[in-house]
């Protein structure tokens, strides 16, 4: 893989080009185009099973699309695993919480900071020194993102017992912990009561401007959508009918036939 | 070189220069193949229906053995004593379903699958305490087993077939043919197809899920004690077998857990693998290979395909 | 009702972080080390040394290797007595090979072999997960074991095929072979289980940890997080029967005194201990000695204590109820509390400490 | 504390500088802050707060300017305090939780050039009134986040000035000399802090205090509870009141002792009880939620926790008090207790996080004889105090040895109490205020020509010389029959009741006292829980009528008292009703510190109170309210007037207050 660059604010951070996924006979997204600038809130809609899911496991390497190409950072990948694409600065959160369970709010938010934690296995041996003192600059950060998003509360918690809304929070939590560069969110108020609802509209504002992170977003909520995001991309059936900035895509002909009977 | 002589060349000179021998072997693999795949077929039932990997299929085979040969002793007719056996095999079922899988329903596959091995315990102290540790001669005799063999000529040398071995084949296929009928025509037997396939679509065919789930344990209990006649008149009964049981596991991997065809085909393959191994290439090595030749070819088979034979690929969402 | 945490403030993230943070119970481990390194010796007759403390803290150490893998990462293994007689074979050829390094070093570096067959025979987890990298690690016991019985090497050629364990010292006393006392021996393996313990708990405690549990809770979630999922298995692997080895070490070493491998390392010593940690706790530490210390003690009241009861109870029978009582036991868990005695003991101590509430 | 040495420290600067001298290390300020507790002793405490208030000088902070401080219990905005007097600067604290229109009205009365607050929310707050504000120059925050794109010409961290404040101590010495020249400059007659009462009635008032006065009231209490630089308290009461600066400031630094801030509001009792404060303030309605989850989780436990617990509170009630006091008690009731306390009411109290609690006051309201014997036989040391800000908070305060829960104690030491012929209290104390800022008439009206305070309350001493107050004097009413009407007496014996959050009495010139009542959600939801009662909302649950009969009980149960209280047994409530919405401050029936305001709620639910006295049984009524969010909307509904049971008077005694 070429050595990828560092992006200047407004010009092209992703771009994917005819990408088309199959599982089997099942087309899954079929010849999509559309790119991501850095430092944009760019949403991706379309009714459910539009495949707005499957484009961002695309994005993020845990789906090999057939065709099409996907550069980022200008650098075009053809396979990647995952991981890969994490230590690029690719962050995600999922539409149905993927955090561990059986681990504290606190240590899921250190999980994010893994890839930049340098103490080899020897000094982890030996708990105290070298291993604590990485260990104690990398719970600073998370203790800035627990500030950041307003959880003190439930810092020693396990995941497991939170109810629903803090559970996504703690997952975006996760995911800034990774200082990623572009920070993909899978409808990241997907049943959340309006307060809730306000609060990570807030935080993913807050996101932006504090650290600068470029967010792809799927959500539901058109309110939401036509409020964060500067463009927005329209996929059916996985193909993509229509893209640019939220009124324009609101005045489309196609996305309201696609959204109609549609119900939100 | 000599090695690679040894490794790659040797052992199919032999079986040139002995077609007979080579027959011998492929024969008892084949047997030992059916009898694999008999256990294989228990833990497939019930994998298919319940989702849950029964380790306790191999201490089910010795139980049930155990349990007939028990009977016997107590002077019961061997007919009887096989109604008697199945009596408890039905039992142990409905025992299973209500103190095992019921409280468990819902958990995660991995609690299932260390329940069983609870079981296996519970069943090992259980035929134990009840029927002592040492191993017990089959009834044949009473079971109309044929005893004896019959020699052959074949490729100018003599091919020995145990009766049993030829009986236990037959008895192994007229089975598996009888499952395939049950699953076919049966109404039960499509309840437990749609199980396999979903939940929901069982419950539609009007059977509850604890039903099919006793129904399944039976089965296999069945199957179980078949299976534990064949070994018990080839060897004797004891908790040895149990130790050979695990055998079913990379027969699974074969075949996939949910596939009885995969479940025949693989018993033969590590049948036929290990005894063409340990015959042909065991020497080199010093010989008691067979113990564990079957894991290795199974897990040499998972690196290629992991879904196994008979298995559909796996896609993996998020 | 034994806590007072009022006024216990925290003033540095490392403090914070300490694995027990609360003075309470910073007091209760100093109190158990005392009687374990103190009074048990001490007063404790050698019956009780060697057939009850030595053998508790052997599989304690056993559970832990195998809590690693199977409690904290997930990945079930059924090859645990296989990795364990690694660990006493290599000990036995190294300390034969050369006699005059220490022979608790040697039951250390023991370790380090069984972690290189560990990690050979962990391989396969990253193509396969479940009841078919159980049956994969199946492959390594019944390997392992075969090996243990057709390589002469590995017991010097000797005509039993066993292990017969030399006599070496430690500061001039014997603490391995027919002369070392039962409480000498005690005292190392104490000494051994209390210093790998806190290395675990370092690494449990650590980013390794994180790691290894982020793989059991979700490993998908855990790639997406940048964790390469191979390296993390294979380090379980290589860690946990890094362990085991040590386990069987010492096993060998100052529990048997020396004798078949087959019988101390085959598939149902595996089972064994899969069971102790599964009754004890999947991904506690405390679980591993709990599990070891109730597994342990029940098959000898079942032996001595009925019989002084005056139950008659032949050897054999107590073998077979002690059978029928583990699995019932195991079942019970996993129904009743899947997280074992760690959860109940977490609730007790929860208890303790919300006195008089109940939460 | 009266050595020579501090005799002369007549301004918190001075004292500030003495506990940097003889102190050095102790923690002066504790603040959880990213999960662990940051701490400063007293040196670096004085430091910061020299580097401020140079800072401060720096942007033209002059000697009598008004600097408003806005936000939540953190170091920071303590230091600006300091810093603020330090300068010889006026610092006006601000109630955070004020609407923008509130605020407005105090910083234009005060006319403030600066203001430190604690975050953005503030920030907005200021900006959208900033029009109104004309002397307003410069705005200093504390957490930075979300300003960034905001414009900085008239907007600065408090972070800057402090560095800047301690580059300008490295490089110029003179800025130093003029820091130290302001100090001395400073003097007891200055106006150390104005704090704006939140009038129950009216605009509110702001109050000068005077810092050598301030100083003098605090070294008496530090005296009087023998505080000292090993206490601990921990400051989560509302800045601009008097409560906080009194006890977690000027009682602070007087006695040397740590302010420490917790993390969030939501942490504040964890945080309490991880720091294990040993003088502890609330207001009695804490108390008394405290007390309801107590016994509501006690509810839910097993069969034998829950005898052992009702079986030791019993035994604490017998004897706990006594102990307390000191009384003789019988050795086998100690042991028990001894037993109770290792079993109960210290684990109970280490849960509480009130285990190291030494001194423990409550003032405000009225505190339930009940509720407040629960806490002292457990073996908490509560004390009630009765002040208010015109007298710097302590008029009088109870003895360790002598406490009841009707009373609020003789006069704290150097306070001179007295009783009008009216039945008001007055008093004159060391702390007491200067005058209301900008506002004669009101200073006047507050004061007598001897110099005495009027408190506006009424009250008497009883025989053992503790002051008891029945109710605000203008309150203090009669009815027709020429009865004694005090509502407020009324109203916290029905408040006493768990099961009531809020009551509103009614009587003065007329037949009969009627009543509102605001019933607790909490208690009684729980109690509909045990009873499956559904209801689906509080104006449901309000209305059911198997609430009303409980209701009626307690009513019943005041009246079978008063029957007995000869000064007020015509003053029985003959009707009364349940309000479908509870009073709220946001929707101004209640002040900032949750007191009613009974002319406001009068004439807001004017068609009730007619209906309380034709004798309807039903009324209709509907009200605007102010939701969490601010929108407003209109709730209406048919509330239920039910008679109370009342007991015959068996002499009706003429009425007279003391």
């Amino acid at each position: 893989m070429r050595q990828i660059q560092t992006i200047e604010p407004g010009a092209t951070l992703l771009a994917v080009e005819n990408v088309s996924l199959r599982f089997g006979g099942v087309k899954a997204i079929t010849d999509v185009s559309f790119d991501i600038r850095k430092g944009e809130v760019r949403a991706i809609i379309g009714p459910n099973g539009a495949g707005k899911t499957s484009m961002l496991n695309v994005i993020n390497g845990f789906y090999h699309p057939q065709d099409g190409r996907i550069t980022y950072r200008g650098a075009t990948r053809t396979k990647m695993r995952p991981h890969v694409a994490a230590s690029q600065g690719i962050a995600r959160t999922f539409q149905n919480v993927a955090l561990f369970k059986g681990m504290t709010t606190l240590d899921n938010i250190m999980i994010g900071r893994t890839l930049k934690m340098r103490r080899s296995f020897f000094w982890q041996l030996w708990r105290h020194g070298p291993a604590m003192a990485e260990e104690i600059e990398h719970r600073k950060f998370v203790e800035e993102i627990i500030d950041f998003l307003e959880i003190e509360h439930i810092r020693k918690v396990p995941v497991g017992k939170l109810p629903y809304g803090l559970q996504k929070r703690v997952e975006l939590g996760r995911a800034l912990a990774m200082e990623p560069e572009l920070l993909l969110l899978d409808e990241p108020m997907a049943g959340m009561n309006l307060e809730e609802k306000e609060d990570m509209c807030r935080f993913i504002l807050d996101v932006k401007e504090q650290y600068g992170t470029t967010i792809a977003l799927i959500e539901h909520d058109m309110g939401v959508v036509m409020d964060l995001s500067d463009r927005v991309v329209v996929l059916e059936y996985g193909r993509k009918i229509a893209d640019g900035t939220p009124d324009e895509v609101k005045a489309d002909q196609k996305v309201i036939d696609a959204y109609l009977g549609v119900a939100h | 070189m000599d090695i690679l002589f040894n490794v790659f060349v040797d052992p199919f000179l032999q079986m040139r220069a002995a077609p007979d021998l080579l027959v011998q072997t492929l024969w008892e693999g084949l047997v030992s193949g059916v009898l694999y795949a008999l256990i294989a077929l228990g833990f497939v039932l019930i994998f298919k229906a319940s989702g849950v990997f029964n380790f306790a299929q191999g201490i089910m085979v010795v139980f049930a053995a155990l349990t007939l040969v028990g009977f016997h002793e107590k002077g019961v007719p061997a007919w009887l004593a096989v109604a008697l056996t199945l009596g408890v095999m039905a039992l142990l079922a409905m025992a299973v379903e209500r103190v095992v899988l019921r409280p468990l329903v819902n958990q995660p596959d991995i609690i299932l699958f260390m329940a069983t091995f609870g079981l296996t315990y519970v069943l090992i102290g259980l035929g134990e305490f009840i029927f002592g540790g040492e191993p017990k001669q089959m009834i044949t005799e009473e079971l109309f087993i044929p005893r004896g063999a019959i020699d052959v000529a074949v490729l100018g040398g003599r091919v020995t077939f145990q009766k049993i071995d030829i009986a236990a084949a037959l008895i192994a296929s007229l089975m598996i043919a009888g499952l395939a009928l049950f699953f076919q025509y049966t109404r039960i037997g499509r309840a437990l197809r749609a199980v396999a396939d979903s939940h929901k679509a069982a419950l539609s065919v009007g059977i509850s899920l604890n039903q099919i789930w006793v129904i399944v344990w039976f089965a296999a209990g069945i199957v179980a004690l078949i299976t534990g006649i064949m070994w018990g008149a080839r060897s004797d009964v004891s908790f040895a077998l149990q130790v050979i049981a695990l055998k079913a596991l990379p027969v699974l991997i074969l075949g996939g857990f949910t596939s009885i065809p995969g479940a025949i085909v693989g018993g033969l393959i590590i049948g036929l693998g290990e005894k063409l191994g340990e015959f042909y290439w065991g020497p080199l090595v010093g010989g008691g290979i067979e113990n564990w030749v079957a894991y290795v070819i199974a897990l040499a088979f998972l690196m290629v395909r992991p879904q196994g034979l008979f298995g559909d690929k796996i896609i993996e969402r998020i | 009702m034994l806590y007072r945490e009022t006024g216990q403030f925290k003033k540095t993230y490392a403090a914070d972080m300490a694995v027990f943070p609360i003075l309470q119970d910073r007091i209760g481990l100093a109190v158990i080390l005392v009687v374990a390194a103190g009074f048990i010796p001490a007063f404790g007759s050698n019956f009780f040394l060697s057939s009850v403390m030595i053998p508790f803290l052997v599989f304690s150490l056993a559970a832990m290797g195998l809590n690693i893998i199977t409690g904290y990462t997930g990945l079930i293994s059924l090859g645990t007595g296989a990795f364990m007689g690694v660990g006493a074979y290599a000990c036995y050829k190294l300390t034969t090979a050369f006699p005059g390094v220490n022979i608790v070093v040697w039951i250390l570096v023991s370790g380090f072999f069984s972690a290189a067959i560990g990690a050979v025979f962990g391989l396969p987890s990253l193509r396969i997960k479940g009841f078919y990298l159980a049956v994969a690690t199946l492959a390594a016991q019944f390997f392992l074991e075969w090996c243990f019985v057709r390589i002469p090497w590995l017991y010097n050629y000797a005509a039993s095929g066993a292990i017969e364990v030399p006599t070496r010292t430690l500061l001039g006393i014997p603490v391995t072979g027919a002369t070392a006392t039962p409480t000498t021996r005690y005292l190392v393996i104490l000494g051994l289980v209390v210093l790998l313990t806190w290395v675990a708990s370092n690494i449990l405690h650590g980013r390794i940890g994180r790691t290894f549990m982020a793989v059991r809770d979700m490993d998908i979630a855990a790639e997406l997080m940048g964790i390469r999922l191979l390296p993390a298995k294979l380090m379980a692997f290589a860690l946990s029967s890094f362990y085991c080895g040590v386990a069987g070490a010492v096993m060998m070493f100052l529990w048997y005194g020396g004798g078949e491998a087959s019988d101390a390392f085959n598939i149902n010593q595996s089972f064994n201990i899969l069971f102790m940690v599964i009754i004890g706790g999947l991904g506690s530490l405390i679980g591993c000695f709990l599990g070891a210390a109730l597994l342990n003690v029940v098959p000898i009241i079942l032996k001595f204590g009925l019989p002084a009861l005056g139950v008659p109870l032949g050897g054999a029978t107590a073998e077979h109820i002690n059978h029928l009582f583990v699995g019932g036991l195991i079942i019970f868990f996993l129904i009743v509390e899947p997280h074992g005695l760690a959860r109940l003991w977490q609730i007790m101590k929860q208890k303790l400490r919300t006195w008089p509430f109940p939460y | 504390m009266t050595d020579d040495a501090t005799a002369k420290l007549d301004t918190f600067p001075k004292w500030l500088a003495y506990n940097a001298a003889v102190r050095p290390v102790r923690p002066a300020m504790r603040h959880k802050d990213l999960g662990i507790w940051k701490e400063w002793s007293w040196a670096e405490v004085n430091d910061i707060v020299r580097a401020l208030t140079l800072g401060l000088m720096a942007h033209g902070l002059e000697r009598g300017d008004k600097i408003a401080i806005i936000g939540s219990n953190r170091p920071k905005l303590y230091w600006s305090i300091m810093a603020a007097q330090m300068a010889g600067a006026v610092p006006v604290p601000v109630y955070a939780d004020a609407v923008a229109d509130e605020m407005a009205y105090v910083l234009e009365h005060a006319e403030v050039r600066f203001a430190c607050v604690q975050d953005q929310e503030q920030v907005d707050k200021l900006l959208a009134i900033s029009d109104r504000l004309k002397t307003l120059d410069m705005v200093f925050y504390d957490e930075p986040r979300g300003l960034r794109d905001y414009d900085h010409a008239r907007l600065r961290p408090i972070e800057d000035l402090i560095s800047q404040g301690k580059a300008q101590i490295l490089a110029d010495p003179d800025a130093v000399r003029r820091l130290d020249a302001r100090i001395a400059e400073g003097g007891g007659d200055d106006i150390s802090i104005i704090l704006y009462t939140s009038g129950t009635t009216g605009r509110s008032k702001g109050v000068m205090l005077a810092a050598g006065r301030c100083v003098a009231a605090a070294r008496d209490t530090v005296a009087f509870d023998r505080l000292t630089d090993r206490d601990q308290i921990i400051a989560y009461l509302p800045l601009a009141w008097v409560g906080d600066h009194y006890l977690n400031y000027a009682q602070a630094i007087v006695a040397g002792c740590t302010i420490n801030c917790p993390e969030s509001p939501e942490t504040a009792v964890e945080d309490r009880r991880e720091i294990g404060v040993t003088f502890a303030f609330a207001p009695p309605r804490v108390y008394e939620s405290l007390l309801t989850r107590i016994m509501i989780r006690m509810e839910d436990a097993g069969w034998l926790k829950r005898r052992l617990f009702h079986y030791y509170i019993g035994v604490a009630k017998r004897w706990g008090e006594k102990i307390l006091d000191g009384k003789p008690v019988p050795l086998p009731a100690r042991l028990n207790y001894a037993l109770g306390h290792l079993l109960i009411y210290g684990p109970l109290k280490n849960v509480l996080g009130m285990t190291s609690v030494r001194v423990a006051y409550t003032a405000g309201e009225a505190i339930g004889p009940e509720l407040f014997s629960f806490y002292r036989s457990i073996g908490l040391n509560l004390k009630q105090l009765y002040g208010q800000t015109e007298a710097f908070l302590y008029v009088t305060c109870q003895t360790d040895t002598a406490v009841r829960a009707d009373c609020v104690g003789p006069a704290t030491p150097n306070v001179d109490i007295r009783i009008s012929e009216s039945g008001e209290v007055l008093y004159r104390s060391p702390g007491q205020f200067l005058g209301y800022f900008k506002d004669p008439e009101k200073t006047a009206e507050a004061m007598t020509e001897d110099g005495y305070v009027r408190t506006g309350d009424a009250g008497f001493f009883e025989k053992d010389g503790q002051l008891r107050i029945i109710d605000r004097a203008k309150d203090v009413g009669r009815l027709r029959s020429g009865a004694l009407f005090a509502p407020k007496y009324l109203e916290n014996k029905l408040k006493f009741f768990p099961n009531i959050r809020e009551a509103v009495t009614f009587g003065q010139g007329q037949d009969a006292v009627t009543a509102f009542i605001n019933i607790d959600l909490t208690a009684m939801g729980n109690w509909a829980e045990r009873n499956n009662v559904s209801y689906g909302s509080y104006q449901e649950l309000a209305a059911h009528p198997q609430v009303y009969e409980i209701i009626a009980g307690h009513v019943a149960e005041i009246n079978r008292q008063l029957a007995e209280e000869p000064l007020m047994a015509g003053a029985q409530i003959a009707r009364f009703l349940i309000l479908h919405k509870e009073l709220d401050a946001d929707d101004g029936e209640l002040t900032r510190t949750q007191k009613v305001r009974r002319g406001f709620i009068a004439e807001r639910y004017a068609p009730l109170i007619t209906a309380l006295y034709d004798g309807s049984t039903e009324a209709a009524i509907s009200t605007e309210v102010t939701f969490e969010d601010g929108r407003k909307g209109v709730i209406s509904a048919r509330l239920r007037v039910m008679d109370a049971r009342t007991f015959p008077v068996p002499a009706a005694a003429p009425a007279r207050a003391a």
